[in-house]
């Protein structure tokens, strides 16, 4: 009986977290608020801890010879755990009344434990060390956004896309599935070392047939061209707080998949499969932007405007693996940062009117304060400096560039400019269009003022003081 | 001392918005004495670090800082993630530009006094304009100077969309994706810059150390220098101009064709001739060649238009073409004749802009054809007015005239066809600048008064400041040109040098 | 019986799932299709495991791990559609066009 | 005893000071106050400038240039730098004191003339100012400042003939006049940048003694063209000549003119007399060697001149607006002085005799059409109509201006001993000595006419019987503040002559050419008697046809029953419509509407085009987005296939 290495405690904790937050409802009736402050205290607990962890770059620590805990594994770890936070922060309201036209929601606690399932399937795909491993932190990902897809069980929006979501993610799971079969056939095993060294050795279509399925299946989790077709439907459809813990946490994880694929057992031929990422990022951020052009309601706008960031992200995997993967991490932070600073806007905004442009109408006029975080959060998805989003693209770019690949950047860049043209569409009814008397006035309750104001600091303090970034990411000097 | 005061300019507009953050929009006296203060503490600090400028010139200055003669010169390491450095200092041409914002930046101030609409927010952004235009010119950095660059697209779109007139929010998206599509041309190119150069750095001393690839300037250039022409307003991207200044605000008018279309050519010949000369003399004749629409038929179409802000933004487009004529003609009486273009042009548009919207503020229409003989009601804004035109058509004793002629005079030193065509041409398109201003005035401040008018006021103390001082400002430049010309030649003779020394391998355009 | 055959036959039944995926409108035949396509897989791990690698156990343990994990995607799967039977009162994949641009 | 150098400060600064001061102070109320300080001022001037002109002709220095101060306004390249400065010869002095002294009067004229006027202060401001650039362009060392105060005397006509900006009329002069002459200024000004290109200098030294032989050979690029330098030189010489051209208002850039004439009349008064339009002259006679040694550029002159003398001395036959009489008068006298120095070119050699004569008749020029339009403007502001049919039977009620109207008429139809005689007789002469004859004849004819209008002016004014019920009813009196300044410009109108003459053949000649210079000069004494017998003869016509006891004035005056030649003449030949359809329908119905349209349809639907396509291509990603399940997955499919075929794997 050996004592447990620190840096994996807090990665139990997650472990056990949705036990304990779900556990709690056997002790206390479905109104208290036992479990949700469980789950707020678990959470930042956790966050310190990964906090405290000393990054250390290159290898990593091990533990049991799979489960590999370096400085990427932490920081994802950090978006992750944050991005749960916040999506359990923004989930509160919605069980005490309805919200965009849907019944309120229940179960509070199994809510939150599913969203803590999925979490802690992220983490285990960013620490794992061999394809099984790999497969299962995807699954333990994915499943529990089907469930939470669904969660409104009164609102039959909610069931049908979550019938399209499990069903393409189904396939899309068999697609990978396939892709493994063939890369373990390939490597005749299944830990990353081995794959890297066969793959090393020498390539084989067998290798080049697994790498496509694998892309294919991962694509459809990070929505690219063409898998993406679910995504603006099952934003729609979902309730809005899974809505935000979708385009965060399952982006992170499928980004994280493909980081650690491609600078894990890949590596060797990244050159080779580097066309095929810079293709599928160039058309994914052209198509994004082009569905997000006229687009009348929120969430699926979001969803147009994250399979857009999906193909700004790609970009970063041309670069090397220092760089890479600094630029990803950052860039989650940044995207998770104002991505639920949107979300959070739009679900006050949901809470009293529906959720389109139209309800948007005169912000500026009666709540000031709300029109301005809209504002710095859409232009922060639109990269304009000084804000958090363009730092975050800049990192990006700068990857894709180190590798020369100077046509991709430029026009990912220019389209920059077509992003910028939808978001000034939503930041124009929030700040030009004349408030017209029947929208039903707005009232934000204390958390929702304070995590509102919380955020936007945040959006423009990254930005603004990027230097922060070099702490954060001490480790990845190079 | 100084150095600290330097880096205060882009500061305090800063502190001054966050100062006023948490004041609540109702005390709007408050709020409007706050930052009137503010930017005329910026408006002394910058004229006395000019003066310094001045005074030290010829004195050594920072090595760090070669080729460039830079005083204040600060570099702090900012982002290591991607090696990028906080470097700032003055030479004279963007300490003259310095002035020249602040000067606009406080006219802008007075000028938006009772504006409609939340002033808190409305002043916010203009000094955060103000903040990114002094980040521009300051900085030696390509990310930093990126950062500020871009800013602007942030403040612009609200500024126009919010508090501006007429097709408000067509003009304010058209002028707002114009500029961002120019600056991301401006921003593919950088990378290139970074990694192609072998110095892995974006400081412009840095990079002018090293000679670029060929075949890389060769695609780079054009995008760069039209990124940056974008905002100047270079034929074929001049349309965001006429509509985004119609619909702007006042201040928003001034501090857009004053200062922001400045960046554009001060971003050509700081960052893109002067790091790519080789392209650029392969490519810069060809410029010429868009030029012909600038400044031929520019007046022309200003000739036809009855709105006075259109008929100023096409007369501002005909003058940017002259800047960009300076640039093209790669010679040092050129390259000062183009950068005393830009500050003269910033103070003459400066006066236009705030003359009309003073006037407009009273007639509450801008089309010429309704207006008439208000010179009655009106003498100071009116002959305000007129001296902003005298200016604009290149009268002697303004500002106007030395840069024009100085750009004439540099252009004709330039032996290649296309050049000599087209400085022709300006030369003789003089008429044309001068048919169209004296058009507008007669209509507007002559003849017979409609009298719906008989009710009119001049204008009150704080207007007539802001005339006063920009006027003097145009004389100024225009009686005693001999300083400016001197410290820009300072500014101006490392730039001109690293270009001169270029060689152009034989490759056709 | 050599590995060449048993890829094939795993190919063409993953070909099969796609094939009825895409001929089927009825929601469990979709789902057994995908059942299908992922069993496929199954045979791939297990005939690798079998003829080619080095340590034969590896393979039969993923598949094992893929039945476990197929089992719960398709309970959930089937949570869902029974709730959306309670709706829709039809399984027909056509009818799903409430979500649209 | 002060110094030239504090005489050149104080004649240039005390205009400036004037306009200074009463344009930012005294404009507004204190209109008694901006006349009495623009009145000293201008006459502390005009006394500094005779000053300056006594010690510099009776000092031995007399005939040589010298230059009093120089500052350096803006360098260029190397050797080319923009100086301020004051140049003094005799042919600058000659002009500080015409102008000061014509101001000074005219000064005091307005005194009367504005004395109802509101806005009195911003006139004399004004007028300072004009002095004050017109002071500036005379002194100029380089062509460089002659332009920057060329520009300034332009704007400052424009402000002053619009002075009167309610008056729809006078604006829209106001503007062709400055629209016009800037038109000739933009080609001098490229003239300026050509010919500094080529020489690599301003100054006029530089420039005068220059010889082309050094610019024979290398070509330089004009653009369109390759030419020689020295044929840049003479480009550059027309260029410049056409800023002059259109200054003096020669033909077909006349019209302004005559329009100006909306404007108060001392304004009228001092542009034709000393300030605007004997710039174009000046220039000429100042840049006289530099246009020598470019071949033809004087006879061009020389036809320019000739042209406009005849054209305008016709004009001015027919008309009946006493002031544009005066101006047409004004466009012939200019003639002269232009084709004056014409005709100095001989074939390849020159003579200067022409030079002397044209200078000698700016000079002497100036005093009687100073004088001239001053009468006319009292008539005026008795009649309170420029009509000659208002006028007449003015001898009595206005004797002393009848007199002096006398003294300057004579003067200008260069009847003996009048000042304007000897100029006059010098540049016939001078015509004929250069063996232009077709010229000389004109010149002849012209004196002719010009003896006929100008009495037939007189005759209609002031003899016969009053046509205006003011006169009539006798309300006409002289006004002491307009009338002083008649009477005294009357007396160098008569003297100016014969005390010129003198000193204009020791002192004025053009200073060194690089041309052969012809000295033997042809000497004809029957020219004055033939020019006299012309004069004398036109006259008498005159007389007979307005003032004899059986003339038919109604007759001579009404406009029904004329020839249509006489039309086409009393039309001025309709110059002014030929101006506006070219202005109206070709630059702004055509030029410009174009270049608008343009910018409009091309520009702008270029870019409505790339939105419009945008959003298509948004529209068919939507399309796909029909929430259609299977063929959501058969994008799963599908996906897979694309990306086997273009993900570019080496499979």
């Amino acid at each position: 009986m050996y004592s447990i290495p620190h840096f994996i405690i807090p990665d139990l904790i997650l472990l056990v977290f949705p036990f304990i937050v779900i556990g709690s409802r056997l002790f206390c009736d479905y109104k208290s608020k036992i479990p949700w402050r469980i789950a707020n205290i678990g959470l930042m607990l956790i966050f310190v801890l990964l906090n405290l962890i000393p990054l250390a770059s290159g290898e990593g620590q091990f533990f049991i010879s799979n489960w590999r805990v370096d400085d990427f594994g932490v920081l994802m770890r950090e978006v992750l755990i944050l991005s749960a936070l916040l999506g359990v922060w923004l989930s509160k309201d919605y069980f005490e009344h309805g919200a965009d036209g849907k019944p309120q929601m229940h179960q509070i606690a199994e809510f939150i434990g599913a969203i803590a399932f999925a979490t802690f399937g992220g983490i285990t795909v960013v620490s794992a060390c061999d394809t099984l491993t790999f497969f299962l932190g995807l699954e333990i990902a994915t499943i529990p956004m089907y469930a939470l897809t669904a969660w409104n069980k009164k609102d039959q929006m909610g069931t049908e896309a979550a019938t399209k979501y499990i069903l393409m993610g189904s396939v899309a799971t068999a697609f990978e599935l396939f892709g493994f079969s063939y890369l373990f056939g390939f490597a005749g095993g299944l830990h990353f070392s081995e794959i890297h060294a066969a793959v090393a050795a020498g390539t084989s279509p067998l290798l080049w047939v697994a790498v496509l399925f694998l892309f294919c299946g991962i694509g459809f989790k990070l929505t690219l061209f063409p898998f993406y077709t679910w995504a603006p439907d099952v934003y729609e459809g979902a309730p809005t707080p899974v809505t935000a813990v979708l385009s965060v946490t399952s982006k992170a994880t499928a980004i994280a998949f493909l980081a650690v694929l491609v600078y894990g057992p890949l590596a060797p031929i990244q050159e080779q499969i580097a066309p095929l990422i810079a293709l599928l990022a160039g058309v994914t951020l052209f198509v994004g932007n082009l569905g997000a052009l006229k687009q009348s309601r929120l969430r699926r706008f979001m969803a147009y405007s994250s399979i857009a960031q999906a193909g700004y992200i790609m970009v970063a995997l041309l670069g090397p693996a220092e760089i890479g993967k600094t630029a990803i991490v950052y860039y989650l932070f940044v995207y998770a940062i104002s991505n639920y600073l949107a979300f959070f806007v739009f679900g006050i905004i949901g809470h009293h009117r529906e959720e389109t442009f139209a309800s948007l109408r005169g912000l500026s006029k009666q709540n000031p304060s709300l029109a301005i975080a809209l504002a710095i959060s859409m232009f922060s998805l639109a990269g304009i400096p000084p804000l958090a989003g363009f730092f975050g693209k800049f990192h990006l770019f700068f990857s894709g560039a180190t590798t020369g690949h100077y046509m991709l950047v430029t026009f990912a860049v220019l389209n920059n400019v077509l992003a910028l043209f939808y978001y000034i569409q939503l930041i124009k009814s929030a700040w030009v269009d004349e408030p017209d008397g029947h929208l039903t006035p707005l009232r934000l309750t204390k958390r929702q003022r304070a995590v509102v104001i919380f955020l936007s600091i945040g959006v423009v303090a990254i930005g603004f003081l990027p230097f922060l970034s070099n702490n954060i990411f001490a480790g990845f000097n190079y | 001392m100084e150095t600290i005061l330097f880096n205060l300019i882009w500061v305090i507009p800063l502190l001054t918005v966050l100062v006023c953050a948490p004041i609540s929009a109702s005390h709007e006296k408050v709020l409007k004495a706050l930052h009137a203060t503010s930017a005329t503490f910026v408006l002394f600090v910058v004229c006395v670090l000019t003066y310094r400028v001045y005074a030290l010139s010829g004195t050594p200055t920072d090595e760090a800082a070669a080729p460039f003669l830079l005083r204040f010169f600060t570099d702090i390491p900012w982002l290591s993630a991607f090696n990028a450095h906080y470097i700032v200092g003055a030479d004279g041409l963007n300490m003259l530009l310095l002035a020249l914002t602040a000067f606009i930046v406080w006219a802008g101030v007075l000028v938006s006094w009772n504006i409609k609409g939340n002033q808190k927010v409305f002043f916010a952004l203009i000094q955060l304009l103000a903040t990114s235009v002094y980040g521009v010119y300051m900085s030696f950095d390509l990310v930093l100077f990126f950062v500020f660059y871009e800013m602007e697209a942030l403040c612009m779109y609200l500024m126009i969309a919010c508090y501006g007139s007429g097709r408000r929010d067509y003009g304010g998206k058209k002028l707002t994706l114009t500029l961002a599509f120019g600056s991301s041309m401006i921003l593919a190119t950088l990378f290139g810059l970074y990694f192609e150069g072998g110095v892995h750095s974006w400081s412009i001393m840095e990079l002018s150390k090293v000679t670029l690839p060929m075949d890389f300037q060769m695609w780079a250039f054009p995008l760069m220098f039209m990124g940056f022409a974008v905002s100047s307003s270079l034929f074929p991207f001049h349309f965001w101009s006429p509509d985004g200044h119609s619909a702007a605000p006042t201040a928003v008018s001034m501090l857009a064709a004053g200062v922001m279309m400045k960046m554009g050519a001060y971003g050509c010949l700081r960052v893109a001739m002067f790091l790519m000369p080789e392209a650029a003399k392969i490519w810069l004749p060809y410029v010429v060649a868009l030029l012909i629409f600038n400044v031929v038929l520019g007046p022309f179409i200003a000739i036809r238009h009855k709105d006075l802000k259109y008929i100023t933004a096409y007369s501002s487009i005909s003058h940017l073409g002259l800047i960009f004529l300076g640039l093209a003609a790669l010679t040092p009486v050129g390259l000062r004749g183009a950068s005393l273009q830009m500050i003269s042009h910033g103070f003459l548009t400066g006066l236009f802009f705030a003359t009309i919207g003073m006037i407009y503020e009273r007639t509450h229409t801008r089309d010429i054809t309704e207006m008439g003989g208000i010179m009655r009601k009106m003498p100071f804004l009116g002959v305000g007015f007129v001296l902003a035109g005298f200016a604009g058509l290149g009268l002697p004793g303004f500002s106007g005239f030395i840069a024009e002629s100085t750009i004439f005079i540099g252009a004709f030193q330039q032996d290649s066809t296309l050049t000599r065509v087209v400085t022709i041409l300006a030369i003789l398109s003089i008429t044309t600048t001068a048919v169209y201003i004296l058009q507008t005035a007669n209509r507007m401040l002559h003849g017979n008064m409609p009298a719906k008018y008989e009710a009119l006021t001049d204008g009150c103390l704080r207007e007539k400041l802001v005339i006063v001082v920009l006027v003097a400002c145009l004389l100024f430049i225009g009686i005693c040109p001999g300083w400016i010309s001197e410290i820009l030649d300072q500014s101006i003779a490392p730039i001109f040098a690293k270009i001169s020394a270029a060689a152009v391998p034989a490759v056709g355009g | 019986m050599n590995l060449l055959n048993c890829l094939i036959l795993a190919f063409l039944l993953f070909g099969i799932g796609v094939w009825g995926l895409m001929r089927r409108r009825h929601l469990i035949g979709m789902l057994i299709s995908i059942e299908l396509m992922l069993n496929a897989a199954n045979i791939n791990f297990i005939s690798f495991a079998y003829f080619t690698a080095h340590d034969a156990t590896a393979g039969a343990l993923f598949s094992i791990f893929v039945i476990a994990v197929t089992a719960c995607e398709m309970a959930i799967a089937l949570a869902i559609i029974v709730s959306m039977y309670r709706r829709h009162k039809s399984l027909d994949a056509d009818q799903l066009r409430d979500l649209h641009d | 005893m002060i110094n030239d150098v504090t005489l050149g400060y104080l004649i240039l600064l005390l205009p400036l000071f004037t306009f200074v001061v009463n344009g930012l102070f005294l404009g507004h109320k204190h209109h008694k106050a901006a006349a009495a300080l623009a009145v000293t001022c201008n006459g502390l001037a005009a006394a500094s400038a005779i000053l300056l002109a006594i010690h510099y002709f009776c000092s031995s220095f007399a005939p040589q240039k010298a230059i009093l101060f120089e500052y350096e306004f803006i360098p260029f390249v190397g050797e080319l730098v923009a100086k301020i400065g004051m140049l003094i010869d005799p042919l600058s002095v000659m002009m500080l004191v015409v102008v000061t002294f014509i101001s000074f009067m005219v000064n005091i004229y307005s005194i009367g003339y504005m004395r109802e006027d509101r806005s009195a202060g911003r006139f004399f401001s004004l007028l300072s100012l004009f002095s004050f650039s017109m002071l500036g362009l005379v002194v100029a060392t380089n062509l460089f400042q002659m332009f920057i105060f060329w520009e300034l005397v332009g704007v400052s006509s424009y402000l002053l003939i619009g002075f009167w900006y309610h008056k729809p009329s006078a604006v829209s002069a106001s503007k062709q006049a400055f629209i016009l002459t800037r038109f000739a200024d933009s080609f001098f000004l490229l003239g300026i940048v050509l010919v500094s290109y080529v020489v690599g200098s301003f100054d006029f030294s530089v420039l005068n003694s220059l010889g082309l032989a050094g610019f024979k050979y290398d070509l330089i690029n004009l653009g369109i063209c390759e030419v020689k330098r020295s044929t840049a030189l003479v480009i550059g010489s027309v260029l410049i000549f056409t800023g002059g051209w259109g200054k003096s208002a020669m033909f077909p850039m006349h019209i302004w003119l005559p329009n100006a004439m909306e404007g108060p009349t001392p304004v009228s008064s001092i542009i034709h007399s000393a300030t605007m339009v004997v710039a174009g002259v000046y220039l000429v006679a100042r840049l006289f060697p530099f246009f020598a040694i470019c071949e033809n550029t004087l006879t061009l002159i020389m036809w320019v001149g000739a042209f406009t003398m005849v054209f305008a001395a016709v004009i001015a036959c027919t008309q009946k607006d006493i002031k544009r009489i005066l101006a047409y008068s004004t466009l012939s006298q200019l003639g002269y002085m232009m084709f004056a120095l014409g005709v100095c070119k001989i074939g390849q050699v020159v003579a200067v005799t022409g030079w002397t004569a044209s200078t000698f008749h700016i000079f002497t020029h100036a005093f009687f059409k100073c004088s001239l339009f001053l009468i006319a403007g009292s008539l005026i502001h008795q009649v309170h109509t420029n009509d000659l049919d208002a006028m007449g039977g003015l001898r009595k009620k206005m004797p002393l201006t009848y007199v002096c109207a006398l003294i300057s008429i004579l003067a200008i139809s260069g009847i003996p001993p009048f000042s304007g005689f000897f100029s006059k007789d010098e540049i016939i002469l001078a015509a004929f000595q250069g063996r232009h004859y077709a010229v000389f004849g004109l010149a002849l004819f012209t004196s002719g006419l010009t003896t006929f209008y100008m009495f037939r002016l007189f005759f209609l004014a002031f003899h016969g019987e009053p046509r205006h019920e003011g006169v009539k009813a006798g309300h006409v009196h002289e006004d002491f503040a307009m009338t002083l300044p008649i009477v005294i410009l009357a007396i160098p109108a008569l003297l100016s002559g014969i005390l010129g003459k003198g000193l204009f053949e020791k002192f004025f000649i053009p200073g060194r050419l690089h041309v052969p210079q012809l000295m033997r000069l042809a000497h004809a004494d029957w020219i004055p008697l033939a020019a006299v017998g012309i004069a004398v003869l036109a006259l008498l016509i005159a007389w007979f046809l307005y003032a004899s006891p059986k003339a038919k004035i109604a007759r001579a005056l009404d406009e029904t029953n004329r020839s249509g030649l006489y039309k086409v003449v009393y039309h001025k030949f309709y110059f002014d419509e030929m101006y506006y359809t070219v202005v109206r329908q070709f630059i702004f119905g055509g030029v410009a509407r174009v270049s608008r349209a343009f910018n409009d349809i091309v520009i702008e639907g270029l870019l409505a085009f790339c939105i419009w396509f945008i959003h298509k291509l948004g529209n068919l990603v939507r399309t796909a987005q029909a929430g259609y399940l299977p063929f959501y997955l058969g994008t799963l499919i599908i996906g897979v296939l694309i990306w086997r075929f273009f993900g570019q794997l080496p499979l």
